[in-house]
């Protein structure tokens, strides 16, 4: 049991319950728009705090309401592309990319950048690039920090099909190869059922 | 263009107002961080005292600095102590006069920046595994540059012009405590003067624009990521 | 109107003009609005066109400077009050100074200050010139702190921030936290003498009488009262 | 608590702090505005020229107006070919001591708040029919608001505080200029008037502390949208 | 000939050139991530000048850099739904939508408000949207500022299906009932082939 989620937060007025568990492989969270998808991967990072329940992830409880665990977002080891870029607008693409990386000197993973087609971004400024652009150079930075599971909230939204297809290639790797175990919310049909080894309803 | 001690006056002036607002940079942002981002009881208490000295009035600020620095003042005596000195009437105790009156202002512009800092940025960076400390280094602290700026320039232009608290507090004392401005004032008060006035005047001026043209110039460095300017 | 006129006074007037305002006021007069400050202060306000009735310095100087310059208006100048220039130090310290050439008031002011007001202002140029003709300025100048008038000079020594400073008797009179140290020879200075004049500028109609009033023995019995001497 | 006297003062430093921010208010945002997003020759000078009198020491701004508004000054013979009076002694003449003092405060914290205002959203205003004049007023400056709250509150304390330039320019004139600052003064240079003066002085910091809290519920209430605050 | 844009412009190192004619209809822009999509409609909207060329729309000349003549923004009448959501943060749902209405007093209309699904969400700030709750406020922003043509920068994006089934059903109106000439970029081949007059490769 890779994922065993289930908590119940409030934002706003809005009750939000989310309960799943879920093994390695790619999940896909699934729910129309205001469901609270959202409110769920930041409940799992750690930027949100649960009224109540538990998080564990591959072992490790990230959270649990009865005894009094809530680990920081930064001891949580996860990998978030979050709904929109989040670009730290004062640091150059490449610092961007190596916020999170164990090695902050090393390039950046030469193979990576060229599936991101990122490579002659890196001296940019985040203001400088289109919506796609951002969109992967946040990819990228999540993937360089070396994450146990990632949360991925629509990473492919505003990509175009040739990108989309490549990325999904190296979702799909980082599930089989490296086994890494990922939630993912997106509401492209062919995406979800191409990528998905299960889904979960919100 | 300046006679000798005219520019021992002008060096005298830079020594007090870059020691005053170096001093004070880091409590300054520290203070501003605490009240943009703390929730603590007494925080209006702590608004209300730093801004204490832009609000009274700077001889009252000078009056209670030499009550508290005094030779049998509470601090006087702690630095007795510790130094065997005072700070009566020595550049030091100017600059603390000059520091005191220009924290207000820096911690005001620094705030609002930090204010302003998305704190969404801050998320995304503790998901990448920074910790607080590294996240307030590489991302909110960065960010509150524009802030920053505007607050060491205004610290430091009213560390210049500093007049009220300073006279009260360590008086007039050539090669000490008589800055610009206390040099101007000296003069002010002798009819028949205006000559001298005027170039001392002067001087303050280009001072402050010199300042002024550096930390746009920062400013415009520090921000090219985040603004067209 | 109903205004008082408004007196332009030395700093070291603040008691007594004060006192003479309220004598007028409970004479039936609007009670004058007066401004204390050095009198070389408020020399350059006057020279700026600053419009004001009556003014009082603590010098013939500035008087002089503003004559000059056609600020008074004729023959209205009168001087009328005399001071004495005192060595003062808190009330807690039992120093005595005969202050006469050859005393070492450097050593007696030892690591502390020697506070005097601004070289423009009369207490400081009094203080300077005393000192000069006793032949100890130059010892004692490394110690000297100023202050913008003869009260800030005041309150230093009484703050504690010098144990010594260089104020009129009438100052040293006024307060309870110091005690005068030494008085300064008469002979060593320019006499110290008050003139009032009414101001080419002035409009109130109290102006002339209110003046009258400082010159008169009953004014002047005012100013006794405080320690001044009178002409 | 405080005599007749001194509430007479109290109400005196209102009046002169309130108007002189408030008719400051405007051109403060203006030239912050000006200074932020204006392009044009001389903008450094421009800047320069604002920050004069936090620069100058206080009294040389004092001396400056007094020669511009004097009788025989440029500014002086204007006013009194439109009033047949003068500033000088007056009230009038305070608050505008007080508003000149201010005004570089005030701009600095508006410009850093205009300078963050996110120029796409006034794209997005622009697209939807806006011209520029409703831009301003329903984007820009309600988004600027963080700053003209802080412009406003430093202004109004360093308006309430101001002491050398108003002590040159208008000099201490009991119901006129005396101000608090001017009046704590007075009774410093009074020996045994200690009570008075703590008096005075805790009336300047009630006063400041009551802006304060003020401002920060007003920055509050119109930063919902913007901030969690 | 409702479009009629030929330009060039130099954003960054950048030089983007793009010419076509277009009908009434609904115009699909389509092209890789960074290829300039964006930048053209900026060029449309008046947000972006460019270095030479013209833009005419409905026989109207919003640019001609011949004729010198560059009508700002807010008289070219566009409905520009952006990339991002780009809501006013200081204003309210409610006065978001109405922000460039003919009336701004009036009610938003309630048939749009129920196809959007934001009728709940008037009272909210923008800040408490969820990412599709924005976008759908985005879009019924434009709608109601009474264009003469219409921008769509990925409108559908982080919708769920239903909604987005929905929300095309809406353009489509647009597009034939009321004749409102549509531009619009999608990497969504599926939502290109119901919607597209013509297609459009930048
Ligand atoms: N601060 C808040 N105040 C009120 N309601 C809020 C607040 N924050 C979030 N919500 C509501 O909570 C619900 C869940 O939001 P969430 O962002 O998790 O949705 P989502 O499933 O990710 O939607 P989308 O697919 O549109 O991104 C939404 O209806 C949203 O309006
Ligand atoms: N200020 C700038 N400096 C340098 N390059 C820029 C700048 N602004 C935009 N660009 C570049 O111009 C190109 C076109 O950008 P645009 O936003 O129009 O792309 P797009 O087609 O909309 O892409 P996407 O589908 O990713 O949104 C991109 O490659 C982008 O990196
Ligand atoms: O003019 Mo004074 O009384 O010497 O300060
Ligand atoms: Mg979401
Ligand atoms: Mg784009």
């Amino acid at each position: 049991m890779f994922f065993d989620v289930d908590v119940e937060a409030r934002v706003g007025a809005h009750d939000i319950a989310c309960r799943f568990q879920a093994e390695d492989g790619l999940t896909v969270l699934f729910g129309p728009s205001g469901a609270g998808k959202t409110s769920t991967l930041n409940m799992i990072a750690g930027l949100l705090k649960p009224r109540r329940g538990h998080i564990r992830v591959g072992g490790r409880v990230l959270f649990d309401h009865g005894e009094g665990i809530n680990l920081p977002p930064e001891a949580r080891r996860v990998g978030y592309v979050f709904q929109e870029p989040r670009l730290f607008p004062h640091k150059r693409v490449r610092a961007n990319l190596l916020y999170g990386a164990p090695d902050r000197d090393a390039d950046p993973d030469p193979q990576l950048m060229e599936v991101l087609g990122i490579g002659p971004l890196l001296d940019r400024w985040p203001r400088t690039l289109s919506g796609g652009e951002a969109r992967r150079v946040a990819i990228g930075r999540a993937l360089l920090s070396d994450p146990a599971f990632l949360l991925l909230d629509e990473p492919l939204s505003s990509l175009d099909r040739a990108r989309r297809e490549e990325i999904m290639a190296v979702i799909e790797r980082l599930r089989d190869a490296i086994g890494l175990p990922i939630l993912m919310v997106t509401h492209d049909a062919a995406e979800a059922e191409r990528l998905a080894t299960r889904t979960i309803e919100v | 263009m300046l006679t000798g001690a005219e520019w021992g006056i002008v060096a005298l002036s830079l020594r007090i107002g870059g020691v005053a607002v170096l001093v004070m940079l880091p409590i300054a942002f520290a203070l501003a961080y605490l009240l943009a981002r703390g929730r603590f009881p007494g925080k209006i208490l702590l608004d209300g005292l730093v801004h204490l000295p832009l609000v009274l009035p700077p001889v009252v600020t000078g009056w209670l600095l030499l009550l508290a620095f005094a030779p049998t003042g509470p601090l006087g005596r702690i630095i007795e102590a510790l130094t065997g000195g005072t700070v009566l009437f020595r550049w030091t105790g100017a600059a603390i006069a000059a520091g005191v009156m220009a924290l207000p202002l820096m911690v005001r512009a620094m705030r609002l920046s930090i204010e302003a800092v998305d704190r969404q940025l801050e998320s995304a960076a503790r998901t990448l595994g920074a910790g607080r400390w590294r996240v307030f280094r590489t991302v909110t602290l960065p960010l509150s540059v524009p802030g920053v700026v505007a607050g060491t320039v205004l610290g430091f232009a009213r560390a210049l012009g500093e007049f009220g608290a300073t006279i009260t507090f360590v008086s007039n004392v050539p090669d000490q405590t008589q800055t610009l401005p206390l040099a101007i004032y000296s003069q002010l008060q002798i009819p028949g003067t205006d000559a001298t006035v005027f170039r001392l005047a002067v001087m303050s001026v280009v001072i402050a624009l010199a300042a002024l043209v550096a930390s746009e110039m920062l400013a415009r460095r520090a921000g090219r990521g985040q603004h067209v300017l | 109107s109903t205004r008082g006129p408004l007196v332009l006074a030395a700093a070291s007037l603040q008691e007594s003009m004060n006192a003479a305002a309220d004598a007028w006021a409970r004479a039936g007069h609007p009670r004058p609005v007066i401004s204390f400050a050095g009198s070389s202060a408020l020399a350059r306000q006057i020279e700026a066109g600053a419009p004001a009735d009556l003014f009082v310095s603590a010098n013939e100087r500035w008087m002089d400077v503003l004559q000059r310059d056609g600020r008074l208006m004729p023959g209205t100048r009168a001087t009328f009050l005399g001071n004495h220039l005192v060595l003062i130090t808190p009330v807690s310290s039992n120093v005595r100074v005969t202050l006469k050439p050859g005393v070492n008031l450097a050593e007696i002011i030892g690591n502390g200050r020697l506070a005097m007001a601004n070289p423009g202002v009369p207490a400081g140029m009094y203080g300077q010139q005393a000192l000069e003709r006793l032949g100890l300025w130059a010892s004692v100048v490394p110690k000297v702190v100023r202050a913008d008038n003869v009260r800030s000079t005041l309150a230093l020594v009484e703050r504690g921030a010098a144990p010594f400073g260089i104020v009129y008797a009438t100052d040293a009179k006024a307060s309870k936290t110091v005690r005068v140290a030494g008085i300064f020879p008469d002979a060593s200075h320019k006499p110290i003498r008050y003139p009032v004049a009414q101001l080419k500028t002035s409009t109130n109609p109290e102006a002339a009488a209110f003046r009258n009033f400082l010159l008169s023995p009953k004014g002047k019995a005012i100013f006794r009262r405080y320690g001044f001497m009178t002409s």
